[in-house]
């Protein structure tokens, strides 16, 4: 039953799903057991790209899940996304314990270099990984239900909702951008050495943290769809759709927009926390205001109200980016706007719509 | 049903990619060098130049028929001046493409990024700018200054030549200002400067509106005690604050203002009217009349092909970490990382300068250090130049954390921050 | 009212504050003790200077069937706006049975509270089925997390069956409700109100846009509904509201300008005047 | 004071001229003991035979620096006419000469060449090059030149002599100088300089009753050098109650100094508002009026700017007049790269405000790289005209800045432009009539798709406006735009969508807060209070300072 309605019911989703539990299952044999020489070795650099646009995937789809199906653009996921990762970043840097290049055996390095006495408060507990992972949803959950909070409750709506989530992410990268705030400034968190006692470096680490990502995004995306196809998902899509009347037919439309906003800024902030330890490094430059409006791209071009197009889109779209950027970085700012221009104006329904379009025409022919 | 084969596609042209890069990797008839600086994004305005710079070396290097019989490749990668990215793109030119060296990197957090990548796939990186210390890792070469190679030289001119008394530590809030700043203000504090006469300010990225700063640094010099800003601010910030500073009337007599980030290219940037005789530290200048440079100089002009694009002080430091390479390469008579980092130790080159310039135990290189005065031509003049090089020193001696480390990447020692005090070596040996 | 007036409310002896009334609850029959259901007194609205609503006075009966009509710009959307909690009145006091102030509810506690509402043109859920519809209306736990985890209980899909076949859209159950003509959509949202379960049910212009025998078909089921829940609709069309009105109120600038029998009305001099005109 | 000067020889004026030198010299006494000074020795000993004028001058290119400024000393010493011509070019950088021996040492005004010695034009500049000088000779030319300028017809020229002396410190011979001086003085501003000058003189008298007459004269200044020497007093004077009166002039006059302090803060926060005015008010039409999120506002801003840059570039002889050029052509450009938007994009997405915020960014990531391949990443230098740069100098304390009191001025007077614009034309008639019902202006023969081209067309245009007045206070590059929008939507949206009245007032009321949090909290930290600060007051009042009101706003 559950399943026919998670799964069965939409085949698009069961496609790219089969595809990431596919890659999951292949890409780490192909890293670990086929020999280098080998032409179907797959690379340390593969691996961590891959794992890094899986993170992105997760990411896609908690805006999808806020824009697509609840209409809510907000242009602060950036901000959910790195949060995770700071989260993530200060429990790999308490790893590091007194390994830092002073040897500090509490301090950051660059806290020693700012003359700090004493770990600040909100250190605390960073050693710990459970009380990590705690903050990790913590953290950008209660801002989200706070700011959400305060917006849902007086209406705001729309236009004036995208630009304050985006005063939000910009204030909180000018902040974190200061050293005074104890999270490294404008160099972040970097030069990790290991997470939960295996090291970063190896290559086993980097796959298992692949193959966690992953699993993450297979579990993010049956939670999504448990939503969108239960009866609250039903709600969402008609509070998108005409929210006054939503209102008439007596639901509450407020609490579900903050629920929904929590939860995916919830989905946002665990992607963040996979994201960093697979690059290495977490800075204030990931709040950058252009980062959320990059990831509502991603889901416009797979095509948003789809859960799975979500996927495709964070997918094609950075591919379409190392590639570029690799091969002729000049053009890839061209590219990516006209990208932004085109989806908009002649592809509303993004990639999979365009498919489902040649689909349906196959069909009739 | 489109849908899975478009899918399927993707995949496949992912893993087709990376396997031709794997193939391309493969024939290894020339020495590959990355090159690895931002040509889009922010940091683009920097460092474009030094990717041209590299790509000249390269081709010149190629002229004189190459290195070990071999002929050089560039490989050049755009890491979009954006920092994970910078980790992610060494993995690619360590692994796919399997370069023998890189250059690259301009702010402290790229290079930060790019540390671990380089350090577990034990490469070689060049980092061609100034900064602020505290770090020596064993696969790096610091080819710019240190702060004793800039910065502290900087406030001796002020402070002997100029008689300044008090000082205004202006900064934009970030790594490299926040060190040198602490780093200078624990050494006028150790020369008998009071701390009501040190004004230190951070302000962010790209500040743009400089009246208050300005006023402040106005009231602060208005003591009859001579004053002087040294200012690491960084980039953009710089012509607001100039303008503000031209603007308000507070002339170069006044209150002198010394840059550390302020170099020829950014000048040709800027209306240089409201700079003239400020100053600026460096270990290079284009105004510099030696042989080597003139003909540096030429050969850029005529790579580029415009003579009116300048040189500045982060592309001696390639030159000077490019030539350190090849010699060592040749020594080693392989590219072999490990024997290369041990060939590097000791080498000498000559700078643009005059001089010769060494690469220490400590992966730093020794420079003489310029002092300039901004013409109304953009250049510099040159006011006071050390008369031996100064040896970068990794560790200051003016920070409590680093008081007494030090590094040395020749045996006995070989580490990046030994104690002399513990006779210990700190953090994570990397083995 | 400035600060201090409001300052003043609370010093007087008989002030009631809201949290000494009790929560109204709507599970319990609304009381109608005294006859009408709904009382909307001196109620006035006025958009920057216009007065949308002026002294407006109305009674409704529980189980009757209201008709309203008025010229254009008589407040009749005004007024319903009001009812449903969508515009605040400037003054006046708006009554769901004797106890619960309407005014002091959310749009849609009032909703759940048993007020159900037909927009002018047909706002529906065009990208869900007509099924999904009808299930978004049905009267049940309408919080975040029962709706997460909960479907329709068996006899609220009996409840929505019988209302599929009451509007006659059992055929197009599983149709996207944007497929519908237009009267079927004025259909769909006659159901989506019935679902609901109202006590009152406030109707704008269902036969707008209708063909003959779909007319009927909605006066019909109209007048079924009388009785069983108050219903007030508020229709242009003279002919239709002929065929259904017991009792007419005819609104003008805001106020009611006269009340009772169609035929009384239309005699009503005042009225012809209006409606004819100069 | 400097001590050698106290062993001067005295002769009035000549004196004088002395007394300057071994002031200015004295780098060289302090550098005589630092190793590092190997020219110390040539330069330390004068030759017994003075040199002729001719012959100085002929040194002044060869040598070191340090030579330099010891030629300078001798010829200070000489009177010569020419002495002022060739000091202010090497001042300005203007006097050049050739290798030959001796060299040919031509003054460059203009374009013209004359000999400086011969006063004779020069035809030919070929291997002329400019004499290099450096602080310390800036430092001492000037010196020598507020000398010569005591006498000079321009006010400001006068005044900054006195305030030279008074730099320096006055002695006997100075303050005779300007004693004799003050007779002729007509200037007030002088005046009261020349009274400060010899006030502070006075200080130095033996003589309590003079030095108590000097503090009164001074407690009411606000020269900063009064200040030092009332400092003095109060801390090492002889005589208690001139202490106390030291201390008390010093109260006072710091009192009078907060007041301008605070009128300078009122200056600077509005003069920011109006960059945020300049920066927002074209957004206010497309965002505001046509409900448009023009993410590509910034680069439009940054065309401005390029134009700027363009137009000096064209008329490299115009820099005085580059900016006013700048003005329209800047507007025509972006007018027409906002009509090119809207025609080719926006059009199709009117309606869809989330869809123009996505296509609008897209195209601003075109345009930023699209200037970084025309005119290459580096930032572009744009010169600013004599007419708008320099200080108004109320009083030693309180001087605005020409520039920004015109951006400010600028700025209002394009506010009022476009109110006019908006209220009194026909056009203004339309766009209103669109912006609130589309269908009931084309119903009534408004043609809402060229309206809204040329709104569009407007609102960018301001953009390039904007952009002029911004090239004027910071770089010209691809990234401008992006340090201005996110602040304009604030603005817009602070001050209520729609409502071009609101967005002056936020302007300039978040241009006071960010600046008067600023020395407290510091540049960051005021930014994201003003942020954080910002977000909360539209949660509180979602449609901003001056919401539209009507059935139309409710939803």
């Amino acid at each position: 039953m559950l399943t026919q309605r998670l799964l069965l019911s939409d085949r698009g989703g069961m496609v790219v799903l089969g595809l990431v539990v596919l890659t999951a299952i292949l890409v780490p044999i192909l890293n670990l057991v086929v020999p280098t020489s080998s032409p179907f070795y797959v690379s340390n650099f593969t691996v961590a790209l891959l794992g890094k646009f899986l993170c992105f995937a997760l990411l896609a789809l908690s805006v999808d899940l806020i824009w697509g199906y609840c209409g809510i653009l907000s242009l602060g996921h950036g901000a959910f996304f790195s949060l995770g990762g700071y989260g993530m970043g200060m429990y790999l840097m308490r790893q590091i314990g007194d390994r830092g290049v002073y040897g500090h055996p509490e301090l950051m390095d660059f806290m020693v270099v700012l003359n700090w006495e004493s770990l600040p408060w909100y250190w605390q507990g960073f050693d710990m990984f459970w009380f990590s992972l705690l903050m990790i949803l913590l953290v950008p959950g209660l801002l989200a239900l706070v700011f959400g909070w305060l917006a849902f409750r007086s209406r705001v709506t729309g236009v004036y909702f995208a630009i304050i989530t985006q005063a939000l992410t910009y204030a909180l990268m000018l902040a974190f951008f200061r050293n005074e705030m104890g999270f490294g400034g404008n160099n972040g968190l970097n030069d990790f050495k290991e997470i939960l006692g295996f090291d970063l470096a190896a290559k086993t680490t980097r796959v298992g943290l692949f193959v966690a990502s992953a699993i993450a995004l297979v579990l993010g995306y049956l939670a999504c769809r448990y939503i969108v196809t239960s009866r609250m998902g039903r709600v969402i899509v008609s509070i998108r759709d005409a929210e006054s009347r939503t209102r008439f037919c007596g639901y509450q439309v407020e609490s579900y927009k903050l629920w929904l906003f929590v939860f995916s800024s919830m989905l946002a902030a665990i992607a963040g926390a996979l994201y960093v330890p697979q690059v290495g490094i977490i800075n204030p430059g990931e709040f950058s205001p252009l980062n959320s409006i990059e990831m509502v791209v991603w889901v416009a071009t797979g095509g948003r109200g789809t859960l799975f197009g979500a996927i495709v889109g964070a997918f094609s779209v950075n591919y379409a980016k190392t590639f570029f950027t690799t091969f002729s970085p000049e053009t890839w700012l061209f590219i990516l706007g006209a990208l932004f221009v085109l989806v908009t104006l002649v592809l509303p329904k993004g990639i999979v719509g365009l498919l489902g379009h040649v689909r349906r025409k196959g069909d009739k022919s | 049903m489109k849908l899975k084969k478009m899918v399927k596609q993707a995949g496949a042209l992912g893993v087709a990619c990376s396997m031709a890069l794997t193939a391309l990797a493969a024939q290894a008839d020339t020495i590959k060098v990355g090159v690895l600086h931002s040509l889009s994004g922010t940091m683009a305005i920097s460092e474009t130049t030094l990717k041209d710079t590299m790509l000249m070396l390269i081709e010149e290097q190629n002229k004189k028929g190459g290195l070990l019989g071999k002929k050089l490749e560039p490989v050049v990668v755009d890491p979009a001046s954006n920092w994970p990215l910078f980790a992610e793109r060494t993995r690619d030119l360590l692994e796919q493409h399997q370069v023998d060296a890189i250059f690259g990197c301009w702010t402290s957090v790229s290079r930060k990024a790019v540390l671990p990548v380089i350090e577990e796939l034990n490469g070689i990186l060049f980092y061609p700018v100034q900064y602020e210390g505290e770090e020596s890792s064993r696969n790096v070469f610091y080819t710019g200054a240190a702060p004793n190679q800039q910065a502290i030289p900087a406030v001796d001119y002020l402070k002997d030549e100029l008689e300044i008394e008090r000082w205004v530590l202006a900064g934009t809030d970030y790594v490299y200002p926040r060190t040198t700043n602490r780093i200078l203000e624990a050494y006028l504090k150790a020369n008998g400067v009071a701390d009501e006469d040190i004004l230190i300010n951070y302000t962010p990225f790209g500040h743009a509106d400089w009246q208050n700063i300005v006023a402040e640094i106005k009231r602060f010099g208005s003591t009859g005690k001579k004053t002087a800003v040294v200012s690491t601010i960084n980039g953009d910030a710089n012509v607001p604050f100039y303008r503000e500073l031209g603007n308000q009337g507070v002339s170069a007599e006044d209150i002198p203002v010394i840059a550390f980030s302020v170099g020829e290219e950014e000048l040709s940037g800027i209306d240089t009217a409201p700079l003239v005789g400020h100053m600026a530290a460096w270990n290079y200048f284009m105004s510099e009349e030696t042989p080597e440079n003139a003909a540096f100089i030429k050969t850029w002009h005529d790579f580029i092909g415009d003579t009116e694009r300048v040189t500045n002080d982060p592309m001696e430091a390639h030159y000077i970490g490019f030539n350190m390479w090849v010699k060592a390469v040749e020594a080693a008579g392989t590219t072999d990382s490990d024997k290369v980092i041990d060939a590097l130790v000791g080498v000498e080159v000559p700078n643009l300068t005059g001089g010769v310039s060494k690469m220490l135990p400590n992966h730093h290189i020794t420079k003489p250090v310029l002092i300039g005065e901004i013409q109304n031509d953009g250049q510099f003049l040159t006011v006071s130049s050390t008369d031996e090089l100064v040896p970068g020193d990794a560790w200051s001696d003016y920070l409590e954390g680093s008081k007494n480390l030090e590094a040395d990447w020749t045996a006995p020692i070989n580490c990046g921050n030994y104690n002399t005090a513990s006779k210990t070596c700190l953090g994570a040996q990397p083995e | 009212m400035t600060p201090l007036d409001r300052l003043r409310e609370t010093w007087r002896r008989d002030q009631i504050f809201d949290f000494m009334l009790p929560k109204p609850e709507f599970g319990k029959a609304v009381d109608t003790s005294h006859g009408p259901i709904l009382y909307v007194e001196d109620v006035s609205v006025s958009f920057d200077g216009f007065k949308a609503l002026n002294n407006l006075n109305l009674y409704i009966d529980d189980g009757e069937l209201r008709c309203i009509i008025g010229p254009n710009g008589a407040g009749k959307t005004t007024m319903m706006d009001v009812i449903t909690g969508k515009t605040r009145p400037d003054t006046g006091s708006v009554y769901f049975g004797q106890r619960i102030d309407l005014l002091k509810l959310p749009e849609h506690e009032i909703a759940r509270g048993g007020i159900g509402r037909k927009f002018q043109k047909p706002t529906i859920f065009e990208a869900l089925s007509v099924f999904e519809n009808l299930e978004l209306a049905t009267a049940s736990d309408k919080h975040v997390w029962y709706t997460l985890n909960h479907d329709l209980s068996a006899e609220q899909r009996d409840r929505l069956d019988e209302v599929l076949t009451l509007i006659g859209l059992t055929p197009q159950a599983h149709q996207d409700a944007g497929a519908l003509s237009h009267g079927q959509k004025q259909w769909l949202e006659i159901g989506m109100l019935l679902v609901q379960n109202p006590r009152v049910l406030l109707v704008d212009e269902p036969v707008a846009g209708m063909t003959g025998e779909e007319v009927e078909h909605t006066a019909r089921l109209l007048t079924s509904l009388a009785g069983r829940h108050s219903v007030i609709v508020v229709e242009h069309d003279m002919a239709f509201v002929r065929s259904i009105a017991r009792k007419v109120t005819v609104l003008h600038q805001g106020s009611v300008l006269a009340e009772g029998s169609m035929d009384q009305v239309q005699n009503d001099p005042r009225v012809i005047e209006v409606y004819l005109g100069e | 004071m400097n001590p050698p000067c106290r062993f001067t020889p005295r002769h009035t004026l000549h004196a004088v001229l002395l007394w300057l030198m071994c002031f200015s010299a004295l780098p060289l006494h302090a550098s005589a003991q630092s190793p590092a000074a190997p020219a110390e020795a040539r330069t330390g000993a004068v030759p017994a035979a003075q040199p002729s004028f001719e012959q100085l001058v002929q040194q002044l290119p060869g040598g070191s620096l340090r030579d330099r400024t010891a030629t300078i000393n001798q010829l200070s010493n000489q009177r010569d006419e020419r002495l002022a011509d060739i000091f202010n070019a090497l001042l300005a950088g203007e006097l050049l000469a050739d290798k030959d021996t001796p060299p040919t040492i031509a003054i460059r005004s203009g374009e013209q060449l004359t000999d400086a010695l011969t006063g004779t034009a020069l035809s030919d500049s070929t291997g002329l090059r400019r004499i290099p000088v450096n602080n310390n000779l800036r430092t001492q030319l000037r010196g020598q030149v507020a000398q010569l300028h005591l006498n000079h017809s321009d006010t400001d020229k006068r005044y900054a002599a006195v305030q030279r002396f008074i730099r320096d410190g006055v002695n006997a011979d100075t303050a005779a100088l300007l004693h004799a001086h003050q007779e002729l003085e007509e200037s007030d501003r002088v005046q009261g300089a020349i009274t400060t000058a010899l006030a502070v003189y006075r200080l130095q008298s033996a003589d309590s009753g003079i030095r108590q007459a000097a503090i009164n004269e001074l407690s009411g200044s606000l020269e900063q050098e009064a200040r030092n020497a009332l400092r003095g007093i109060a801390a090492n004077d002889a005589d208690p109650e001139l202490r106390a009166a030291a201390a008390e002039a010093i109260e006072s006059i710091q009192g009078r100094i907060g007041f301008y302090r605070f009128v300078e803060n009122l200056f600077f926060g509005l003069s920011l508002g109006s960059v945020l005015l300049l920066a927002a008010i074209g957004l206010a039409i497309t965002f505001g009026v046509m409900g448009v999120i023009n993410m590509a506002h910034g680069e439009l801003i940054m065309i401005g700017a390029y134009t700027t840059w363009g137009v000096q570039v064209l008329f490299p002889n115009l820099i005085e007049w580059s900016l006013l050029i700048a003005i329209p052509a800047a507007f025509l450009i972006t007018a027409l790269v906002g009509i090119a938007i809207e025609r080719g994009v926006i059009r199709f997405l009117y309606g869809r405000p989330l869809e123009t915020l996505l296509a609008t960014f897209g195209l601003s990531l075109v345009l930023q790289q699209a200037v970084r391949s025309l005119f290459s990443p580096l930032n572009r230098s744009v010169s600013s005209p004599e007419w708008i740069s320099g200080t108004l100098t109320i009083n030693p304390v309180l001087s605005i800045t020409y520039t920004r009191l015109y951006i400010l001025i600028f700025g209002l007077l394009v506010f009022f432009a476009l109110m006019l614009v908006m209220k009194r034309t026909a056009l203004g008639l339309k766009v209103r009539a669109v912006s609130q019902n589309r269908a009931m202006a084309r119903a009534v023969g408004v043609r809402s798709s060229w309206v809204d081209a040329l709104t569009f067309g407007l609102g960018s245009g301001i953009a390039g406006v904007a952009g002029v007045a911004l090239s004027q206070l910071t770089n010209v590059g691809p990234n401008l735009g992006q340090a201005y929008i996110i602040d304009s939507f604030m603005v817009v949206v602070f001050g209520g969508v729609g409502n071009l009245w609101g967005t002056l007032v936020s302007a300039m009321s978040l241009g006071l807060i960010n600046n008067f949090l600023e020395p407290y909290a510091g540049a960051m930290l005021a930014k994201v209070l003003v942020l954080i600060m910002l977000i909360l007051f539209i949660q509180k009042k979602p449609k901003g300072l001056f919401p539209q009101k009507g059935r139309a706003a409710a939803d």
